[in-house]
């Protein structure tokens, strides 16, 4: 028997394969494709304290072997994720991350508080992922993500104030992003996300006008694969904490290459849309990947890369 | 009942210069699409194009395949291949489309033959008329409204507007299945030289000043009576409309019928990269609150929208 | 008429296509396929003072709609580029970049003294582009073009021994690109090239090593073209110099969204090896969109981009 | 005369379940290949695959169109749609290839009546030999090699490793143009089981010590006088060496010869981007310095190569 169980700070995962916040609705939505009791975990798309209308369409763009999102991070608010989405998740047997997000240091603690309160009043969230890819309207409005000083104190303040598990989902738009790793790592971290989609334009050239309504959007899928697997390994390089690797994963020999990098375990994005089946499929090819190379525990080959 | 199968591509073949149908197989159940659902098709096998696109559903036939001894060379040959599939039935899909953008281009170089990933079918149909209705085409719009007309013989007011005689794709089966067809082209090629959203509106004028004079270029092209009944003429003016075509003319068309009290349906498009309501890449604005085109719609009463 | 000439500090280009450093090897290589005199300009391959073995095999990787390279900045030398490569670029009509790098502040000066020397003795160069996504030998091996403070030190430095026009390239891994331009502004340059390839890993996971045998290589190619046509919008706005766009274009029309988006100028690199034509290509098919769009001037397509 | 060219694809047919053997037609004039250059072939019609392959050349014939009279319809095909192309030649070419990773996946899948971009012929092929020679070939390596066997005809002895005897491919062609055949496999399933360049070595040291015999399976695909003449056998010893296949075979091979004062081209494989000498992504370390492999090589003398 081949183990591809991984630990994620006090949460246990049957395999590495998680959904990317976002790309996976509440989970219900994809229910009708994938066993939901079959993913290492569910991310659920980012939440916010208040709904939120997000930008206007277009929001979405193909480009060469990747797609620019600009959703806006809309959302139907923390509260309505509880009573709405959160029954239906409660049902499987499949640890809940919640995603969340804030304009201002105190909005991120407000909603890191209230998904805790709900999860000791009825249980259902296992974890928090911070998506700190936001601007700080406080401060000029300078992305969170991309400002050691001001990540260091949003993930302080919600690691205070939160009893679940944090992690924070660093924003690939920095210089260094294994320094960043650090910070949060510093910061209570208790793992990080690699990577957020990387800030992207396209010009409709006749229109002369950005495709996207909101100018730029972020870049995910195959093609940023290269630079997603880079990051993961500075990262695992920087810290002790783990490390969850995505960007751009649309096949287990993918996922296996953040693994051998050092990622503790996977998160599939964009794949889900072009195949609905694709966590599964991908869980089920690490598997195969393990029993043809002989291996028998996934963590054999977590961070098993030889560079020089 | 499958609704994510890789089928088998059986024909590609173009209607004419700009618009190719694509047939496809799979033996298997699927679930029975309704006029105005759509499917998310695979492009290409690479990663370039990437996403799937989203056609309406132009017609399908399901057979249960152990009644059935007529069974093509294809289904025999895929029934060998994929054993452990329910064969419960098999089912044909045809899509309409015109070549746009990489996706489309892609498409449009499959072979029969060759395999196809599909998502679908997906999303809200059209709402089952009562009676007689109108519907309005723009374009390729025809792909969406065609299989409703069918369903729904002899009982549409038929619009069809596109920019030349040559995209009036499927003229000849859409004025079979309409009681009644009128036509424009934007260059005046065939039908009314102008905007098929300005018959409509003359059309709803007239008939609710029960007036029975539509001066327009009546395409007669079943052997029907084309003076309107009279009795019917105040009729007209409140039957349902369904529509689909490019925005601008889903825009214009709400406002032809706004303030009439009538109900109008349109099937909207927005970019999509799932198709299944999780990217929220497709939202439209309407009156109450944001919906996805893929989910809430793509047909939506038009007047919900917040244009 | 359709002009599609433009100006990049004193160089006149027939049109608006350059080739990128490292793509078009010292032009003689490309000779044969491209007429040299149809092109803007040639940027030939990185050159330092000494000549340099560069990285073992295996340098290069496909990705998707991408390719990762770890050359290595291999090349002859500025003496050999001089005396062996300079006589055959000076029969063509195109003006000369000379792209050089170093590994210290001295070194980027004694490089670029030694290519004004010998433009200035019998010509054949005319404007020099600083790679500096190189490490900083002296200040622990930080690149210099990641770290504001050292990128000003030596864009400083050559400005002031450098009498030829000063391009500097910038590279994509920071933070604030926008703000990385405006330094080299600050500093002398006279344009900015954006953006140098991103770095990325492919990992080879039977072997569990990276593919590359450098670890990491430089990302370009399609893939990264919505990366490169945000980041060039970026820097249009934070800067008055010229900028020359380049990342991932493959045709005209990728071409044309950098120019809408506000360059003056386009580098053309892994199209070349795809289409060993495509520099010439894509200028026939910028003149063609502007003449399908009535325009007669380039400059009123140049930052035309109406965003909100 | 082009060296950059965008030709049909006339055929791309299995040879067996490994290789496929593709023919391109270009109705123009090219430049003649050499046995051991090679060509750069697009391998789809998309961003994915990016980057053109390396195929060696397998084949060509040059007509010259105002000569012939028998122009297949292709041909035809393509004179009108390319009008203004140098029609004084018309060309085909041959490739042999195996199925690796995606690119040569996309070649597979192209059809006859596909348009195909070409690169070619690059870098230097093998140098003429002056009398009988040896060839190693190793798997598809024999693509390389084979035209270079027929353009020296009953010149060669031919050692022909491969994994399996399936592997083996264009082993009869191989075998008749070469004088004498040497065959080994991995599994045995063909010839002696083992390494081709053990059996390399054996032949070099039996006829360096005099002795003919040749404890190899040599397969007598000719009717030809298989025991070795004995004036001939101290000249197998130096006898020039021609090496096509895997980077292991090639370095085992170069132990073979070292210190024999015989002369012993390969050809090296890397991987490249532009394929003209332009990206470095090729080099190879030699003893007089980097080497592109695309434009010194492919073939280089196995003693310049720093292993
Ligand atoms: C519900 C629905 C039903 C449709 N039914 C049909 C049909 O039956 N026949 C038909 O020919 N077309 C239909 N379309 C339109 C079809 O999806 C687009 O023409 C196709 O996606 C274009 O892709 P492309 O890559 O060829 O074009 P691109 O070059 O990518 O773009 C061309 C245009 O297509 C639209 N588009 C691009 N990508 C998407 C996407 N992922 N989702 C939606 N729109 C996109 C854009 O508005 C763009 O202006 C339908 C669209 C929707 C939303
Ligand atoms: C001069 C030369 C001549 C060749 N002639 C033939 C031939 O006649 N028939 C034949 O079947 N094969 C030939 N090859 C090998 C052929 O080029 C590779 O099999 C092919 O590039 C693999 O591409 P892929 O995408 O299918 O495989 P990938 O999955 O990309 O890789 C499979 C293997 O191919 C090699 N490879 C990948 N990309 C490249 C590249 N851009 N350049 C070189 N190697 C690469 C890698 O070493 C890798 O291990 C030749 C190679 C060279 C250098
Ligand atoms: C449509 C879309 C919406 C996303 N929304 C979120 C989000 O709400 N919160 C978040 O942290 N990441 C979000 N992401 C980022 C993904 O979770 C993931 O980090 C990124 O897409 C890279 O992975 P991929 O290439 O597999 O898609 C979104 C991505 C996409 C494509
Ligand atoms: C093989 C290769 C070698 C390169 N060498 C250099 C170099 O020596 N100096 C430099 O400034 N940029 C170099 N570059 C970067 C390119 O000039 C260009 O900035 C980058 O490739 C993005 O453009 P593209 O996507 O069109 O290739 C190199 C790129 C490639 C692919
Ligand atoms: S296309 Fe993803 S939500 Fe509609
Ligand atoms: S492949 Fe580019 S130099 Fe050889």
């Amino acid at each position: 028997m081949v183990n591809i169980s991984v630990d994620i700070a006090s949460l246990k995962l049957k395999n590495p394969v998680m959904t990317a916040s976002g790309t996976f609705g509440y989970g219900e939505e994809y229910s009708e494709f994938v066993d939901l009791n079959r993913l290492g975990a569910i991310v659920v798309k980012g939440l916010s304290l208040l709904p939120k209308e997000g930008n206007p369409t277009p929001r979405i763009v193909e480009t060469p072997a990747g797609m620019l999102n600009a959703i806006g991070l809309q959302n139907i608010g923390i509260k309505a994720f509880i009573n709405e989405k959160l029954p239906f998740l409660r049902q499987f047997d499949t640890p809940v991350i919640a995603n969340f997000f804030g304009d201002s240091i105190d909005e991120y603690v407000r909603a890191a508080v209230e998904l805790c309160n709900a999860s000791a009043a009825s249980g259902g969230i296992h974890a928090l992922e911070m998506n700190i890819s936001c601007p700080n309207k406080q401060a000029g409005w300078i992305v969170f993500g991309t400002d050691p000083k001001t990540m260091e104190q949003v993930v302080t303040a919600v690691r205070k104030a939160a009893n679940l598990p944090l992690i924070v989902k660093l924003s690939p738009n920095v210089t260094d992003i294994g320094f960043m790793a650090k910070v949060a790592e510093n910061s209570g971290a208790d793992a990080v996300s690699v990577i957020n989609t990387i800030t992207g334009m396209a010009v409709d050239i006749r229109r002369r006008r950005p495709v996207l309504a909101n100018n730029t959007g972020g870049l995910s899928g195959p093609a940023i694969r290269p630079i997603a697997v880079r990051m993961v390994w500075e990262v695992c390089k920087a810290v002790k904490i783990p490390v969850i690797g995505m960007g751009g994963i649309m096949t287990a020999n993918d996922a296996l290459e953040f693994l051998i990098a050092g990622a503790r375990a996977v998160a599939v994005g964009t794949a889900s849309f072009t195949n609905p089946q694709a966590t599964v499929e991908i869980a089920e090819g690490i598997e195969r990947f393990m029993a043809e190379e002989g291996l028998s525990d996934i963590n054999e080959l977590i961070g098993s890369l030889k560079s020089i | 009942m499958y609704r994510y199968f890789k089928a088998a591509v059986t024909g590609n073949s173009p209607v004419n210069r700009f618009f190719k149908l694509l047939s496809i197989y799979f033996p298997g159940e699927i679930i029975t699409p309704e006029p105005g659902q759509f499917y998310m098709l695979q492009t290409g096998h690479t990663y370039d194009p990437l996403l799937k696109r989203p056609f309406s559903v132009f017609s399908h036939e399901c057979s249960n395949a152990k009644d059935s001894n007529e069974s093509s060379v294809t289904s025999n040959e895929l029934k060998t291949k994929d054993k452990d599939l329910s064969l419960s039935s098999e089912s044909s899909l045809q899509f309409l489309y015109r070549v746009r953008g990489k996706g489309t281009l892609g498409l449009a170089q499959m072979k029969a033959g060759d395999s196809i990933q599909v998502i679908g079918p997906m999303g809200n149909g059209y709402p089952a008329p009562e009676g007689d209705f109108i519907a309005v085409a723009g374009g390729i719009g025809i792909a969406s409204l065609l299989p409703f007309l069918e369903k729904h013989r002899n009982r549409a007011y038929l619009f069809y507007g596109a920019q030349s005689r040559e995209e009036l794709v499927m003229l000849e089966k859409a004025g079979n299945a309409a009681r009644e067809t009128f036509i424009t082209t934007d260059d005046g090629s065939e039908g009314r030289k102008g905007l098929i959203t300005d018959v409509v509106k003359e059309f709803l004028n007239n008939s609710e000043k029960g007036s029975d004079k539509l001066s327009v270029i009546s395409d007669k092209l079943k052997d029907k009576d084309s003076s309107l009944d009279s009795s019917l003429i105040t009729h007209h003016s409140s039957l349902p409309l369904y529509a689909c075509g490019p925005a601008p003319m889903l825009k214009a068309l709400a406002e032809v019928v706004k303030g009439r009290g009538v109900k109008c349906y349109a099937s909207l498009e927005e970019h999509m990269a799932c198709g299944v309501g999780a990217c929220l890449g497709c939202v439209v604005k309407t009156h109450s609150g944001q919906k996805r085109v893929c989910k809430e719609g793509p047909v939506f009463d038009i007047g919900e929208i917040a244009w």
